[in-house]
């Protein structure tokens, strides 16, 4: 096979990716702490460039590379163009929470790019091996990322918990794959889709595997039981890579369950749909019910995540175009709500003092009524109130859920939600109805406000248009 | 002759061992960071018995890059432990628990 | 002829908004000019009318003014009939109401809220004109409420007073009781009859005569009886009648103007003109009837005892028009319609004369209302006196006055009738007159007769600096310590309504009971026609005729003995007092009804609510379902946190069980 | 009919897009803030009149509409119009929305323009709903409510505004979320979310009786039916006077509109199945709410407990239709039911206003809405105790007033239906004067009771002018209803047609 640069098209964002990250790694060898700003411009740049050559690659047809390691389709466009652009965001909010910790450093930006592009190779990942490389350059940078702020005890405990959970859960990812590759005697996703599909494989082997890669999946979204590492690295990271950790990775989740259930294991949705009904009844549940006792915002948050994996899982249970499209979309709205909600965080934090507790939400609307109103969409958005996206995504998960006929599913997952409400009004009431505690006027550099007014309108606009957005995760799945 | 089976078992021991030593340890942090690494150890087995019988050459590439991610793993387990280490002064994992609830 | 009737309602309508809406404007003066001219015009076009009906047979006027909404094949529409017994309605009201808005100019002359007064009266002609000129249900309703509403506001016209403003309320509250009955009643005849117009409902009626319906269990009840009988609950709250007459003793907290216009003369009547317009329906129903009549005769005896014991001026004076209330519902229960038409004119006059010159005899005695403290007052005040001796005969049935021939009429008719009832109905009659002519000469003796007014100082001496509105604090004027006459303004009425009280009755018995004045009218099944069973040879036969009844003569004994005992051995009053102390404290507790009503439906209602309230509402659905579900929620909350202990090895454990549970459940079953 | 120019779009946007402004304003200068709003609300009151002067009454079919594709892959379109039912709502929406303004005036302080902008997004936000032919949009802009009225009552609220507002935003969420999923369900049966093809929509007995639960705990504690009436008089006793004004005015209205538009067109059967339980909770709204009322200590208080009762008598007419259709020997009155149901619902929105606010001039002035710490205030207020004595009839139901007119209407349709369902309802001439005359004696007459009370000013231009507004309506509508009844008239017509025909 004869490589030349235009057949490589499809793979340029990951090798333009690759060498930025690099270029930033090496580059930031030579900045002092004022210089710094070109580390965040560079990286910025190579995010946004990589978004370019992603938007020039994409089409609508499905193209394979190095012999069906590498697929790039639709899916993968929106998956890294989503992902991309949260982690943008991310870049952006973590700038000041960085300077005012005293760590604000290269490698900060170095590991997110790696990150990022692990991210990227699994969305397009054509089989078992790519899946795994960058299911675990993501893991990598990010339990590096956690244990960034070096003196934290909180951040290095969180580390080492998420280091262990992780190597485990991927010990258990790879071992569901073995017995997959043995079942099928393929590690081509698509081969081993037709494999199965053909009825040539041990039914009881290929479940026994998947229950092992199932629960892989489950482990990086953070579904019950396998949700005990999210709020205590949650909680323990810094609030910047809380953010980056609580955002985009989940878009990479998704595409970690959507190449291994969808692409490979697609002819055993039968089993699998069902261990993820019960994953996704036990996160809405433990989700929805243990973030009503918390008091920390952080804890809050990572309890929501895990009631919205519960969403998603839900998507995934119909199994069908319309799921899929849905969960998509569901995922790339959290992504965004999260990175808000998150990015509000670091926003809050001043030099010394983490805005930890929902007490540091008191007040806000005094003290900034804008940067109030927009987490006042962001957490609406959470709870699936209209005119917001995040109703849209809780309705579309729904209608997946109604189409395959398991109405009962659809009114579980709506009378969890009504508890889950509870916990963001509790934080619109800290807001809102509360005085301050903190009266220290809030700093923040232009860019972030900027950020924080994209995204808290966009969460706005994509609710009352959210055609665009649907369309493109509809028709990602050929509906 | 030694059947595929056989090689399974061995292997499903061996990643049982591990995962039991990783919630029935207790005691020190670097000993979780051996399971692991014995667990993937498993799942090599896993890999090569199934492409030998195969006679599929994949699973075995697989293989090496289990090992060479492992290494990273360890890598980075190991930096995560200094800082540890570094923080509270002590390795011991029913200490970590300041993150609960 | 539109006009005309649109004129005379709309002209008292104008005066109150005039008087009401710029009160400040307009002054005093404006005040009482602009609703004395719009009940005028109204008055005078309303004669006018009447002079058309009664002499010139003007034909019957039922005209839509306009459809207030259609729905469902329903007419509802705002519209005047206007018939003879129509006419007769609004000259009574206009005269009286005019008669009054006049009195008012000297009885409130140093009243506060003198414009508010003169708007509330002004309005209230229009509602009770709009009440007799209807010619459906639904206005009747309008109208109905509408007096209530005047009613509620007049009798807490002195908004400080305590007692005034639990007046108000009672009375609104009992006439809800009985619009409760009147609105159902409403109901049955839009359901069954399919219309709410008075003629059309009356075309209908007959064919539903037999018809019946199951109400309660298996038992048919008659359509009719059950509509009759629904509409005259209505009646029974307006026209105070028994069990729902609690009101009006009490709503004799108004200022007296109304007392006589509204809760003697024109608005307690608008139960009587009711069951006289549907007249059509009730002759459809004996067992309705019998109801009628026994309720009237029960409250023309019973509560005309109670007024002999009353030492209030007004309340005399009310417990009365209570019994005389009675006496026409009983007429309308015997089907003797037209009596009780007759009656209901009658007693217009002669007791808005009395109210009146009790109101003149107030002013006199400086709004102290306690007749002990009374005396002698024919020496101070002779035209008073003498209109109060002329409504007093009225009242009593004095051969000759007006009083006499209604009231005998209706006794006669009474005898006559035979449906269920009508011998309790004769004898509680008949025995109410010997008590009319005890406590009204008992009033008439102890307050214009006898030694001066007992003591001449108000009963406190609190001064107001404000010149406050409430009566109570007024002061005698120092120099002029003896009672007076009361001015023109309040003696011209007098005098204008002690004639009709003379002559109506000899005037108009002939065409009203016996002639052809409700011919078309009222409607009497030939079973039913207690009137005509009377022999009728002219007015003056019937004097003598009435001459031969036992009625006269109970009369005349019920005067003689209130003039020796209150004139010549008052202390047989307090030793009767106490030798039946147990008859004196029932009629004292009024039967029971007030205290009986305060302690199981008021403090009942209370009671049940309170109940509902903290038991229902916020124990158990608030505390126990809709908080506590709030609070299992977070009490789960809080214990479900603790499985994240915070060990590593538990959460790895997690993930094992995990691992364990979906590989025993999807592989190994 | 449809006009050249998009007046349902308008009227919903407008006051949306003029509130954004109005909170782009800031609290700098509150008083253009204020004028803006008032200027706003003023002109989307003028833009909505076209939807009654070109009315056309004679068709029940809907009229201004409008229709672009909105979420396409959904079939979920921008599908606005009006018919005789909702158009009424919406020029209540707009008239009450210009009052409101006017009320908060000078007596909100904190954050006036926050005050402003949520009440001007809440308007076009109910406008929303009330036009909405699409479900979706319909769910969107039913659930958008919530959002400003959860704001306006935490922030501008009472003491206890914090409980009260999360009960009003849990208890209308858990109502609403269960209708999303019968929403969905029936797009799912029907690939439609067009509620006109929702009606048409064939569904068996049990589906239908999901369907009709679901939308029951919508609507039900929107209305709010007993029991799931606790919310109400939480919510009104700690919102700001306007706030009050809207929850009672118009959100109560909501809930009422939702059971002619969705739940007796869409499952009739189930409606009839069921109607003995709508009927029942109906009556119990009426009796026991009645009795509640008359303990209560709190003006605010009695006033939504009052709400509530009145409330009952619009689900009652609604749902005896069946009752009548069943008895053979009475041809009509069902219309009389429902017609009585949407007119008590408009003059609700009158009275309820009125009373709110008479109460909220009380509160502005000694800040305690405790009947015991009022009495007299005749003494001092005059012309306040007009309104307040006025509108205190118009809620007990006076004849001449509007309170009467639905009363009366639904009494005379329910007695077609059983006898004792009238006598019960009727109870409401005894208790609903009981309570309001009470009250009214308590605060407004009697001698002057405290010196607060004694310090009193009467109310000023600006409150005469929001109470004269509503006092006008009310007697307008209550001495000629025909203008209401006539527009309604061939909608409710077609309805009441709609649902005597079984699905099944």
């Amino acid at each position: 096979m004869q490589y030349d640069l235009i057949s490589l098209q499809p793979v340029m964002p990951e090798i333009f990716m690759l060498g930025a990250a690099c270029l930033v790694l090496v580059v930031d060898l030579f900045l002092t702490q004022r210089t710094r700003m070109w580390t965040y411009g560079l990286t910025l740049a190579t995010l946004l460039g990589a978004i370019a050559l992603t938007a020039w690659a994409a089409g609508p047809e499905r193209q394979v590379l190095f012999d069906g390691s590498y697929v790039r389709d639709p899916v993968s466009d929106v998956l890294k163009i989503a992902l991309l652009t949260i982690t943008v965001f991310v870049m952006v909010y973590a700038r000041d929470y960085l300077l005012q910790r005293g760590i604000y450093r290269g490698e900060f930006y170095t590991l997110a790019l790696f990150a990022s592009l692990g991210m990227m190779i699994m969305a397009s990942a054509g089989n078992f091996l790519t899946v795994y490389l960058g299911l675990e350059l993501l893991a990598l940078s990010m339990y590096a990322l956690v244990a960034f702020d070096r003196d934290s005890v909180k951040g290095s405990e969180a580390a080492m918990k998420y280091f262990v959970l992780g190597a485990l859960a991927s010990g258990l990812l790879l071992y569901g794959m073995s017995m997959l590759y043995g079942a099928t005697g393929t590690l081509n996703l698509a081969a081993m889709s037709e494999v199965i599909a053909a009825g040539k494989a041990e039914e009881t082997v290929l479940v026994f595997g998947l229950v092992f890669v199932v629960i892989g999946i489950a482990f990086k979204f953070g579904a019950v039981p396998f949700h005990m590492w999210v709020p205590d690295v949650y909680d323990g990271a810094p609030t910047a890579v809380t953010l980056f950790l609580g955002s985009a990775p989940k878009i990479a989740a998704f595409a970690l369950a959507i190449r291994l259930l969808a692409d490979g294991a697609g002819g055993l949705s039968a089993h699998w749909s069902d261990m993820l009904i019960i994953l996704a009844v036990a996160s809405l549940a433990i989700g929805n019910i243990v973030a009503i006792a918390q008091t920390n915002v952080k804890r809050m948050l990572a309890y929501s995540t895990i009631s919205h994996v519960g969403f998603i899982f839900l998507g995934f249970v119909a199994a069908d175009g319309r799921g899929y499209g849905a969960a998509l979309f569901y995922t790339v709205v959290y992504a965004l709500t999260a990175a808000g909600g998150f990015g509000l965080l670091t926003i809050l934090s001043r030099k010394g003092v983490d805005a930890e507790t929902l007490d540091d939400l008191k007040g806000l609307n005094d003290r900034s009524p804008w940067l109030a109103g927009m987490m006042l969409l962001i957490l609406f958005s959470m709870a699936g109130v209209p005119p917001t996206v995040g109703f849209f995504a809780k309705l579309f998960v729904l209608d997946a859920v109604v189409q395959v006929d398991m109405v009962w599913l659809a009114i579980v997952a709506v009378f969890f939600s009504i508890i889950g409400a509870y916990y963001y009004l509790r934080a619109i009431k800290m807001m809102y109805f509360d005085k301050p505690i903190d009266d220290h006027p809030i700093v923040a550099s232009v860019d972030s406000r900027v950020a924080m007014s994209v995204n808290g309108l966009a969460v706005l606009l994509l609710g009352i248009f959210p055609t665009a957005l649907l369309q493109a995760c509809r028709t990602a799945f050929g509906g | 002759m030694i059947a595929l089976s056989d090689y399974l078992i061995v292997a499903a021991i061996l990643f049982s061992i591990s995962v039991a030593g990783i919630f029935l340890n207790r005691k020190n942090v670097l000993l979780l960071l051996m399971c692991v690494e014995l667990m993937l150890l498993a799942v090599n087995i896993n890999f090569i018995a199934f492409s030998h019988f195969l006679s599929d050459v994949n699973g075995q590439i697989f293989v090496f890059f289990i090992l060479t991610v492992a290494a990273a793993e360890a890598a980075i387990g190991l930096a995560i432990l200094v800082v540890l280490f570094r923080t509270r002064r002590t390795i011991n994992v029913a200490d970590l628990d300041a993150l609960k609830g | 002829m539109d006009y005309i009737l649109l004129t005379i309602v709309l002209a008292p309508l104008a005066g109150s908004l005039i008087a009401g809406l710029f009160r400040n404007q307009v002054g005093r003066a404006g005040a009482h000019w602009t609703t004395i001219i719009g009940v005028g015009i109204s008055c005078a076009l309303s004669f006018y009318v009447f002079y058309q009906y009664a002499f010139n047979g003007a034909p019957v006027h039922n005209e839509t003014v306009y459809t207030w909404m259609v729905v469902d094949g329903l007419r509802m529409e705002i519209g005047f009939l206007v018939d003879r017994l129509t006419a007769m309605m609004m000259v009574v009201v206009t005269f009286v109401s005019l008669m009054v808005h006049i009195y008012t100019i000297g009885y409130m002359a140093h009243e506060e809220g003198y414009q508010r007064f003169f708007s509330y009266i002004a309005l209230f002609t229009f509602s009770m004109l709009m009440l007799v000129m209807s010619n459906n249900f639904l206005q009747l309703f309008f109208g109905w409420e509408a007096v209530g509403l005047v009613s509620y506001l007049l009798i807490g016209f002195y908004v400080k007073r305590e007692t005034a403003i639990f007046a108000n309320l009672k009375a609104f509250l009992v006439n809800r009781v009985g619009d409760f009955g009147f609105i159902l009643g409403i109901a049955a005849v839009a359901m069954y009859m399919g219309t709410l117009d008075y003629y059309e409902a009356f075309e209908r009626a007959p064919a539903l005569a037999n018809a019946t319906v199951v109400v309660w269990g298996d038992d048919a009840w008659s359509l009719m009886t059950l509509i009759c009988i629904l509409l005259f609950v209505g009646a029974m709250g307006k026209s105070a009648q028994v069990p729902l007459h609690v009101w009006l003793p009490d709503s004799m907290e108004g200022p007296t103007p109304i007392s006589a216009l509204i809760h003697a003369a024109t608005m307690v009547t608008a139960g009587i003109f009711m069951v006289a317009r549907m007249s059509p329906l009730y002759e459809l129903s004996e067992t309705a009837l019998s109801f009628v009549l026994i309720i009237g005769a029960t409250t023309a005896f019973f509560m005309g005892l109670i007024g002999i014991i009353q030492n209030d001026i007004k309340r005399v004076v009310a417990y009365s028009t209570l019994s005389q209330l009675g006496y026409m519902i009983a007429a309308l229960g015997a089907s003797a319609y037209a009596a009780g038409l007759f009656h209901l004119m009658t007693h217009a006059f002669f007791k808005a004369l009395l109210f009146l010159a009790a109101g003149s005899v107030i002013i006199g005695m400086h709004h102290d209302q306690d007749i002990r403290n009374m005396g002698g007052m024919r020496k101070y005040m002779p035209i008073t006196h003498w209109t109060f001796l002329i409504g007093t005969l009225a009242l009593i049935g004095f051969p000759g006055f007006a009083g006499f021939f209604s009231k005998d009429a209706i006794i006669e008719a009474v005898h006559f009738s035979r449906i269920f009832g009508s011998d309790y109905a004769y004898w509680l009659l008949l025995s109410g007159v010997f008590v009319t002519a005890l406590y009204s000469f008992r009033l008439y003796f102890i307050v214009f007769h006898g030694k001066g007014p007992r003591h001449f100082e108000p009963h406190h001496d609190v001064h107001d600096e404000n010149g406050d509105a409430e009566a109570q604090e007024h002061h005698p004027v120092h120099d002029e310590p003896k009672p007076h006459e009361s001015p023109w303004v309040v003696t011209v009425p007098l005098v204008l309504l002690a004639i009709p009280s003379v002559v109506i009755g000899y005037l108009a018995i002939g065409p009203m009971l016996f002639g052809e004045y409700f011919d078309g009218t009222l409607t009497v099944a030939p079973i039913h026609a207690t009137l005509s069973e009377i022999d009728f040879h002219g007015a003056a036969g019937f004097i003598l005729h009435g001459l031969s009844g036992p009625a006269v003569y109970l009369a005349a004994a019920g005067a003689l003995v209130a003039w020796f005992v209150y004139t010549r051995k008052p202390n047989i009053a307090t030793d009767l007092a106490r030798r039946f102390s147990w008859i004196y404290r029932v009629l004292d507790s009024k039967y029971g009804f007030d205290s009986f009503n305060q302690w199981f439906f008021a403090g009942g209602a209370r009671q049940l609510g309170k109940v509902l309230w903290q038991a229902g509402d916020r124990a158990f659905i608030d505390g126990a379902v809709v908080n506590g579900s709030a609070r299992s929620v977070a009490w789960l909350a809080s214990v479900t946190r603790y499985l994240q202990t915070g060990y590593l090895y538990h959460y790895a454990f997690a993930i094992i069980l995990g691992l364990l549970g979906l590989l025993s459940w999807f592989v190994i079953r | 009919m449809s006009a050249d120019w998009p007046i349902l779009s308008v009227t919903i946007w407008l006051p949306i897009i003029g509130g954004l402004l109005v909170l782009m304003s800031g609290d700098k200068a509150p008083n253009v803030s204020r004028w803006a709003a008032l200027w706003v609300a003023i002109l989307t009151f003028v833009v909505s009149i076209p939807l009654y002067a070109g009315f056309d009454s004679s068709t029940a079919q809907m009229q201004f509409v409008e229709n672009v594709p909105w979420i396409p892959m959904f079939e979920v379109n921008y599908h606005l119009g009006v018919d005789g039912i909702s158009m009424p709502l919406i020029l209540l929406t707009t008239f009450i929305t210009v009052l409101v303004i006017i009320a908060g005036w000078e007596v909100i302080q904190y954050k006036p323009s926050q005050y402003m902008e949520a009440f001007l997004i809440m308007e076009g936000v109910m406008v929303g709903v009330f036009s909405a032919l699409d479900a979706m949009l319909f769910y969107v802009f039913w659930e958008a409510m919530l959002i400003p009225m959860f704001v306006i009552i935490g922030i501008w609220g009472g003491p206890r505004r914090v409980y009260a507002t999360i009960k009003f935003f849990l208890y209308t969420f858990l109502g609403s979320v269960f209708m999303l999923v019968a929403l969905i369900y029936m797009y799912f049966k029907s690939g439609s979310m067009g509620i006109l093809a929702f009606h048409d929509l064939q569904l068996d007995l049990t589906e239908q009786i999901l369907i009709f639960i679901a939308f029951l705990l919508a609507f039900a504690v929107k209305v709010p039916m007993w029991p799931v009436h606790t919310w109400l008089p939480d919510a009104h006793v700690e919102a700001p006077t306007g706030g009050s004004v809207i929850l009672a005015a118009i959100m109560l209205k909501i809930g009422g509109y939702g059971f002619l538009r969705f739940s007796l067109p869409i499952t009739p059967d189930a409606s009839h199945t069921l109607d003995w339980l709508i009927i029942g909770m109906s009556l119990i709204a009426v009796v026991y709410i009645g009795f509640v009322a008359l303990v209560q200590q709190d003006m605010k208080k009695l006033i939504a407990y009052s709400s509530i009762a009145h409330m009952g008598f619009v689900t009652l007419g609604f749902f005896i239709v069946f009752m009548i259709f069943a008895r053979t020997e009475v041809d009509s009155g069902a219309i009389l039911g429902v017609q009585g149901g949407m007119v008590q619902m408009i003059s609700h929105g009158f009275i309820s206003a009125a009373m709110f606010l008479c109460v909220g001039v009380l509160y502005d002035r000694l800040h305690s809405r405790e009947i015991s710490d009022y009495g007299g205030v005749v003494n001092v207020m005059p012309w306040f105790a007009v309104f307040m004595v006025f509108f205190a009839m118009a809620n007990a139901g006076l004849p001449g007033t509007s309170g009467f007119v639905g009363e009366f209407m639904v009494i005379l349709a329910s007695f077609r239906a059983d006898f004792w369902f009238a006598v019960l309802a009727a109870t409401t001439l005894i208790v609903g004067a009981a309570y309001t005359l009470w009250m009214v004696k308590r605060v407004v007459f009697g001698e002057v009771t405290s010196e607060g009370v004694a310090a009193l000013q009467d109310i000023n231009a600006r409150e005469a002018l929001v109470l004269t507004s509503l006092a006008i309506a009310v007697l307008a509508l209550g001495l000629w209803p025909a203008p209401l009844i006539e527009v309604m008239d061939a909608s409710i017509g077609n309805l009441v047609q709609h649902i005597g025909v079984s699905k099944l």
